[in-house]
């Protein structure tokens, strides 16, 4: 943030102090930034706001949920115009502050605050690329090629059960079950999202039970999945960002939740003027969600085929439900 | 005045210490001490509101703190204050929400003291008939159901039979209104059930101090020998001390969940359970003193909540801060050496 | 069920799963043989894993990182000694204070050097060992061949630890001014230095399970990745009476009804309420084997020395 | 004869007290020199300075011709100066080896078990202190702990050898057994210095007594010029009754009667075997024994502290066997426990507190459950002035009392509720002639009251002048009871140690 000072003390316009008074604050939820998860996104995209749009950013990171209603009335206190929540598990946080700020504009990500014309929903339909993800594992099976022996079995390592987790899972086991319907997959939750050791091992688990692929939707804990397929020489599956770059060779790809993106666009649309209430939907067709780097062992045949269920989903001839079925 | 001088030194240099420790650390870092510290006492008590959100974060710390203390003065180390937490917020909210018509008045005590109940058997009835009749360390079996009741609280909600009916969302329906503890101080999270936290540190003190049950737990925790060869009957007071000591931090889950939260939800840890050891430590087990301890955690807690606001200083930072003057509180013999060095000095400046 | 229990990885597991806990808990046994509760050893894991991977990182030699971590988990356990032995603070005080501590700082640390992708993916790892004649044998091979170096390590510790405190002249004394500092100072006995040592111990033994965590299972940190295990260790040594053996038993037994719950998780029960196995298992355990166990007699007593 | 240790002018001031003042004192080579003096008179502070655990306040040691300047007992040890404390420096979970060997191990890394126990046996060969080196120190009677303490500094070959009350928990044979082996020592040419309260014995033992006063030398005396009285008055600064006048015997109904009574221990083995025996009103019924023959069980198993195996007890006829230890309480019988920090006391709870630590529930001090602090503070105030517990602050801590005034503190619990029936174990261990005076005048006042009191002790000058009937416990089993005006120390100590004997052996020796 120091060199965004910097940047702003050259000399300066009206449209540059004016987005300077716009201020935005930002309050996660227990995870904290670290999460390797929506609170670390969102504020990734925050920052990328102060750059880019020169305006006025502040994090709070809440240590107990009874801090959700606090940091939110102190940052609307203090006049700042767009007050952004992290997390489904403050969503009665925010319904219960914008009621007493109707001025103060609010962003929550990952749950649905509707009837409040200060509030905007950022809710990402995870589950279509969870489907895109599940496919691919499911068509690897299929055709056993690179890592893949053939044991038809895929996993799944999820952090808690909860409905940005789930439906992840959702679209997973229906993208795998639709290109490969006698595929088997393991589901396991570690209950936790900062354990990557324990991640590791339901990771081994699951593939001494033999999955092949393995589709984390854990945070931090994910970390331990990634490294047991890397070590086990078989894939993982990434989430929330593109986490290739953990082990280039062992993710096949990863299933991308551009929390990022919605934010910046968010606190873009609010400076200029153009805030919408209600739920905003991210999901393929506006890029809110997305399959990221593919892994080399994957053939075009498949990331063809991907594609085209992607193309399906945008036009609607496929509907992904984001309950996972037992 | 001489002497409440003399008294004050010594927690004054340790907090000085800390403060300065942790100046260092944000200037090396690169925040500016002066403006974090002053906005950790402006979040903590620099206005109505602000005292208001302390307080009202000091209310499950005192009553698991008086909790906590109740094991320790009863010479047991009951750790499971979190997972009593749980189970009493469990309760509270069950009842909260499923039963409807019941006027305020009996709906809120019927919640409390279920949840006193049900917290009290967490603890007494596997660690404390555990301790008591096979010797099982209360250390490691409060623990253990410590994560047995989050699990638990995990299962009711996930999926479970406390999840609100037609969500998605791992969360317990609303409690009825009738079993809502009203706020305080509006736009706050400030109950009136810090008026129970605070009505519920005199009656512990009450209960230690001056009744024979008391009288016995004390004993029993000083000197479990004499305590037996006085006549008291040893296994049924650690039972019961541990009991009683589950039941308020039980008390504290319900009255969180009636007063501030009004439905339960899926998480890890509220964490009271473990602050809660060091607020009674702090206290030195003092039912009284537990109050003030309470709230010194709770204004570090809010203050540096509003450290990051005011002054910038990461969330991370502010547990640093935080940790160091917990440290350096428990070491305020740490200003006798400081004193020492001094002395030293002046003798030698002295000499020379 | 029987296809669960001669899966090998249930038992691989149940060894990866217990190391992290056995070399804490036996760090507590020389702390709190010597009369020191040292509940900080889950922040001294927290900063040894974060340490091990910057040093591992920064020289590109996983051992250097865990030298490094283990000095760090080292200077740590005597400024916490310092506190609790010379200064006769309220050790559990102390150590939560250090654990606060901890979760911030290294949680800051990691933000501030490695931005928010979290520490290098280059960052090396501890080596895996392959034990020659065992590798090959087809159950034994997989549960007890392949992990990584610390696991023996801890093993060959084990050994160590027990051997040191119950048939050597030192461990003799440490055990003595656990259980009675007045009359160990009366035997000649430096109370104050050998508090100091049981605490160094503990520190440096925490240090590498710590650094086991991240730069052993793993080769990154993730903030709070420790999730609880300095006090699960402590635990495991109370359950194992203060002895090697059984904090090494009661870890093990940990890590084995951990692995268990992750093999059972997709069985008719709710995921839930098998995760709870591990501690369901514990009080079993404790209460069935008459859990009865004494502390060392001065356990968490500060002494002052007479003079 | 040259001096081994002169200790000049030692100052030592505590936050409170001043402990010595202005010490002097001089051992010769070669001497065993007795310490004699009131609770709290300061001997244990000066002892503790001259073994280097307190450092004075001024004044300087010489030891051997050498100014000490200590900074620890391990110079002091070094030195050659051992000490066995006054309570124990023991570590109960160790072994006896382990215990003595402590902080100097034989040499080496490893801890030589062998070696260490071998050296062990070979001291204890010596100076005829038979021990077994592998025992845990826990599993020992207070008697074989005492030894274990005096074989740690003569395994650390000291010099001079300070004694610090070692008879106190001593049976009579032990003491004689303990002053043989004095006398060897004195005569290999070692140098001691004795503390004791028992003033016979200090006349028995030493060359040279010091009587030490309230933290002041008042005067040294060649052991051979001076007499029990003399010493008694010297110490108190008073005249002392030494002789206990005793009022007739004049037994009633039975009070406590005691049926085939047999105890057994954690691991079944048998502690209290068969026993039988009845106590009257207006009585003192002794019991005899050396430590460890199953006095405690016996006590124990009547107060329902401890399992029976079989037999009865019955209270004024009723049967009590099944009572809770309160419900005897409540029948009107009181108890003395032999450990009175351990047992008898909340050291933590004040003195008002601990002199209500049976009755609390008695409506007298509760009322629905609300303990009455004014009543008991009223309470407090007159027990505290009527058996002069010093100092007489009742909100005090019973932790900051000396050890005589803690017991006194039990006694006035125990004896000032005027009971039917009162069990006392030890009432004077470790108390000073003044004190146990004291104590013995309380205890006889009960009995003529009509009281009934079984006495438990391991002192037989204690148990010979108090009772009126005496039993002797060797084994688990009641040897016989005597008449206790005929009985002599002989005929005890014969039971004592096992063997039954009849007037004709006894005469016929
Ligand atoms: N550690 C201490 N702190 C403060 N005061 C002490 C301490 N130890 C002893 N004293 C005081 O010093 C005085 C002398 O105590 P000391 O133990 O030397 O007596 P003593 O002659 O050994 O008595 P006893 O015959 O009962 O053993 C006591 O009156 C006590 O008040
Ligand atoms: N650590 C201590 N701190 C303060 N005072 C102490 C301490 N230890 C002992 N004292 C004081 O020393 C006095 C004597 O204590 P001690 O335990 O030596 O009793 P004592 O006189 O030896 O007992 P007894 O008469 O049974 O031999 C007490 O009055 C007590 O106040
Ligand atoms: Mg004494
Ligand atoms: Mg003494």
């Amino acid at each position: 943030s120091s060199k965004t000072k910097q940047e702003s003390t050259q000399p300066q316009t009206t449209q540059e102090s004016k987005n300077k008074d716009f201020k935005v604050g930002l309050v996660t939820d227990v995870g904290g930034i670290n999460d390797h998860s929506f609170n670390q996104m969102a504020y990734e995209g925050l920052q990328r706001a102060a750059k880019e749009l020169g305006v006025t950013v502040n994090v709070i990171q809440s240590k107990k949920m009874e801090d959700y209603v606090p940091n939110l009335t102190n940052f609307a206190q203090q006049g700042y115009n767009l007050i952004i929540a992290v997390g489904f598990m403050m969503h009665d946080a925010v319904e219960e502050v914008s009621q007493k700020f109707p001025d103060t504009k609010f962003l929550i990500i990952d749950s649905e605050v509707t009837d409040r014309p200060n509030v905007s929903s950022a809710m990402f339909k995870t589950e279509q690329v969870g489907y895109l993800v599940g496919a691919m594992a499911g068509l690897m099976e299929k055709e056993k090629v690179g890592k893949v022996k053939g044991t038809n079995t895929i996993g799944v390592v999820g952090g808690m059960q909860i409905p940005p987790v789930d439906s992840f899972i959702a679209g997973y086991q229906q993208g795998a079950k639709a290109v490969n319907p006698d595929i088997k997959i393991i589901i396991n939750y570690t209950n936790n999202f900062n354990d990557p050791a324990a991640g590791k091992q339901m990771a081994l688990t699951e593939i001494s039970q033999g999955a092949e692929i393995i589709f984390q939707v854990a945070g931090g804990t994910g970390d331990g999945v990634i490294k047991a397929a890397q070590e086990k020489n078989v894939y993982a599956i990434g989430v929330d960002a593109d986490q290739s770059y953990l082990a280039p060779d062992h993710v096949l790809t990863s299933a991308v939740k551009r929390v990022d993106v919605a934010t910046y666009d968010v606190i873009k649309d609010t400076l200029n003027g153009n805030f919408k209430s209600g739920i905003v939907y991210f999901d393929l067709k506006n890029e809110g969600v997305g399959i990221g780097k593919v892994n080399k062992d994957v053939p075009q045949s498949i990331i063809d085929k991907v594609n085209q269920l992607a193309q399906d989903i945008k036009d609607g001839k496929i509907t992904v439900s984001d309950k996972v079925s037992k | 005045m001489k002497n409440l001088l003399k008294e004050l030194y010594i927690p004054v240099v340790a907090v000085l210490i800390a403060i300065i420790v942790g100046s260092i650390i944000m200037l090396i870092t690169g925040f500016n001490p002066i403006t974090a510290y002053i906005s950790l006492f402006i979040g903590a008590f620099g206005s109505v509101n602000n005292i208001a959100n302390t307080l009202a974060a000091a209310v499950p710390l005192i009553l698991t703190g008086l909790g906590v203390a109740i094991s320790f003065k009863a010479g047991l180390f009951n750790i499971g204050a979190e997972g009593q937490y749980w189970i009493g917020a469990i309760v509270g909210v069950w009842i909260g929400y499923s039963f409807t018509g019941l006027p305020w008045y009996i709906h809120i005590p019927f919640a409390l003291i279920a949840a006193m109940i049900a917290g009290g058997l967490w603890a007494g009835l596997i660690p404390g008939l555990a301790k008591a009749y096979t010797g099982a360390n209360e250390v490691i079996t409060t623990m253990m159901m410590s994560y047995i009741a989050i699990y638990f609280s995990h299962f009711l909600l996930e999926f479970g039979p406390m999840m609100e009916k037609g969500g998605t969302i791992p969360q317990s329906p609303v409690i009825k209104e009738s079993a809502v503890i009203p706020f305080l101080i509006q736009n706050t999270q400030l109950s009136y059930g810090i008026f129970i936290a605070l009505a519920a540190a005199i009656f512990v003190y009450w209960l230690m101090f001056k009744t024979t049950w008391g009288f016995e737990m004390r004993a029993v925790g000083y000197n479990q020998r004499a305590a037996r060869y006085a006549g008291m009957n040893v296994p049924l007071n650690m039972v019961l001390s541990l009991g009683l000591s589950g039941a308020f931090a039980g008390l504290a889950g319900a009255v969180q969940m009636l007063g501030v939260q009004h439905r339960l939800y899926d998480s890890f840890t509220s964490g009271y359970g473990y602050t809660a050891i060091v607020v009674a430590l702090l206290a030195n087990n003092n039912p009284i003193g537990v109050i003030f301890a309470a709230i010194l955690f709770a204004a570090l807690g809010t203050g540096s909540q509003y450290m990051q606001l005011n002054a910038q200083v990461p969330g991370q930072m502010a547990d640093v801060i935080t940790g160091l003057i917990v440290f350096f509180v428990a070491a305020h013999r740490v200003a006798e050496v400081i004193k020492g060095m001094f002395a030293k000095k002046q003798k030698k400046e002295a000499e020379a | 069920m029987k296809e669960i229990f001669l899966n090998p990885q249930l038992w691989a597991a149940t060894l990866a799963m217990a190391t992290p806990l056995a070399l804490p808990a036996l760090g507590g046994t020389f702390s709190e043989r010597s009369g020191v509760v040292n509940i900080a050893m889950e922040g001294i894991m927290l900063i040894a894993a974060f340490f091990a991977v910057v040093f591992a990182h920064a020289t590109g030699s996983a051992w250097l990182g865990f030298l490094g971590a283990i000095i760090v988990g080292l200077i740590v356990a005597l400024i916490f000694a310092w506190a609790a032995v010379s200064l006769t603070a309220n050790q559990i005080i102390l150590g939560m204070a250090i654990n606060i501590f901890a979760s911030g700082i290294t949680a800051y640390l990691l933000n501030t050097m490695y931005g928010f992708t979290g520490t290098p993916t280059d960052t090396p790892m501890l080596p895996t060992i392959d034990i020659p004649g065992i590798k090959n044998i087809p159950f034994l091979g997989q549960v007890l061949s392949g992990h990584s170096v610390v696991v023996y390590l801890m093993i060959i510790i084990l050994f160590i630890s027990d051997y040191f405190l119950f048939h050597t002249n030192l461990g003799l004394r440490l055990r003595a001014v656990g259980e009675n500092p007045e009359a160990a100072e009366t035997a000649g006995i430096d109370v104050i230095k050998l508090r100091y040592l049981g605490v160094a111990l503990s520190g440096i033994l925490s240090a590498m399970g710590g650094a086991y965590l991240s730069i052993g299972a793993l080769n990154s940190f993730n903030p709070d990745m420790t999730s609880g295990r300095g006090y699960i260790a402590l635990a495991a040594m109370i359950f194992g009476k203060w002895t090697p053996f059984g904090s090494f038993g009661a870890a093990l037994l940990f890590g084995f009804a951990t692995a268990l719950s992750m093999q059972l998780q997709n069985t008719a029960f709710s995921k839930n309420i098998i995760m709870m196995l591990p501690y369901i298992l514990t009080i079993l355990a404790l209460v069935g084997v008459g859990g009865k166990s004494v502390p060392p007699a001065a356990d968490g007593v500060p002494y002052t020395p007479k003079k | 004869m040259s001096a081994i240790l002169e200790v000049k002018n030692i100052t030592k001031v505590f936050p409170k007290v001043v402990a010595n003042d202005n010490v002097n004192l001089t051992v010769e080579k070669g001497e065993i020199h007795a310490i004699l003096g009131e609770n709290g008179a300061g001997k244990s502070t000066l002892m503790n300075i001259i073994y280097g655990l307190y450092k004075p306040d001024s004044g300087k040691l010489i030891f051997d011709g050498e100014e000490l300047n200590l900074s620890g007992p391990h110079e002091a040890i070094e030195k050659g100066i051992g000490m066995v404390h006054q309570h124990f420096m023991l570590i109960p979970v160790l072994t006896v080896a382990e215990n003595i060997v402590l902080g100097a191990e034989p040499k080496g890394i490893t801890y030589d078990r062998k070696k260490a126990n071998e050296l062990i046996r070979e001291i204890s060969q010596k100076y005829h202190l038979e021990i077994d080196p592998e025992a845990k120190v826990k599993d020992l009677s207070v008697g074989l702990q005492q030894r274990v303490e005096i074989l740690k500094a003569f395994y650390r070959k000291a010099k001079l050898l300070i004694l610090d009350e070692p008879t106190a928990m001593l049976t009579p044979q032990e003491t004689e057994k303990l002053f043989e082996i004095m006398r060897e020592l004195v005569k290999q040419g070692m140098s001691i210095i004795f503390i004791s309260h028992k003033l016979e014995e200090v006349l028995e033992i030493s060359d040279r007594v010091t009587v030490m006063r309230r933290g002041k030398t008042v005067g040294t005396l060649n052991t051979k010029e001076t007499n029990e009285q003399e010493l008694a008055n010297l110490m108190v600064g008073r005249e002392v009754v030494l002789r206990i006048e005793k009022s007739e015997y004049k037994p009633g109904d039975v009070v406590l009667s005691v049926k085939n009574l047999n105890v057994v221990d954690q691991q079944n083995v048998p502690k209290v075997k068969n026993v039988s025996f009845e106590i009257h009103e207006g009585e003192i019924f002794g019991l005899a024994g050396i430590d460890g023959n199953g006095q405690l069980e016996l006590v124990e198993a009547i107060m329902g502290l401890r399992p029976k195996k079989s037999g009865n007890i019955l209270f004024y006829g009723k049967d009590v066997t099944n009572f809770t230890t309160r419900q005897l309480y409540r029948e009107g019988i009181s108890y003395i426990p032999q450990d009175r920090q351990a047992d008898g006391l909340v050291l933590d709870f004040t003195i008002a507190e601990n002199l209500i630590l049976r009755e609390y529930k008695d409506p007298t001090y509760s009322r629905y459950g609300v303990i009455q602090y004014k009543k008991v503070y009223e309470n407090a105030e007159k027990k505290v002035k009527e058996f002069d517990v010093r100092p007489p602050e009742y909100m005090l801590k019973a932790r900051g009392l000396s050890g005589g005034n803690q017991q006194k503190v039990i006694l006035a619990r125990e004896v000032g509720y005027n009971p039917k029936l009162l069990i006392a174990v030890q009432p004077t261990r470790g108390m000073d002639v003044g004190a146990i005076e004291y104590i013995h005048k309380r205890i006889l006042e009960l009995r003529d009251k009509g009281a009934a009191v079984f006495l438990v002790s391991l002192e037989l000058e204690e148990i010979m002048s108090l009772s009126d009937r005496i039993g002797v416990i060797y084994n688990g089993q009641l040897m016989d009871v005597l008449d206790g005006k005929t009985a002599t120390r002989e005929q005890i100590g014969m039971l004592m140690a096992g063997s039954r004997f009849d007037k004709t052996t006894l005469e016929a020796r």
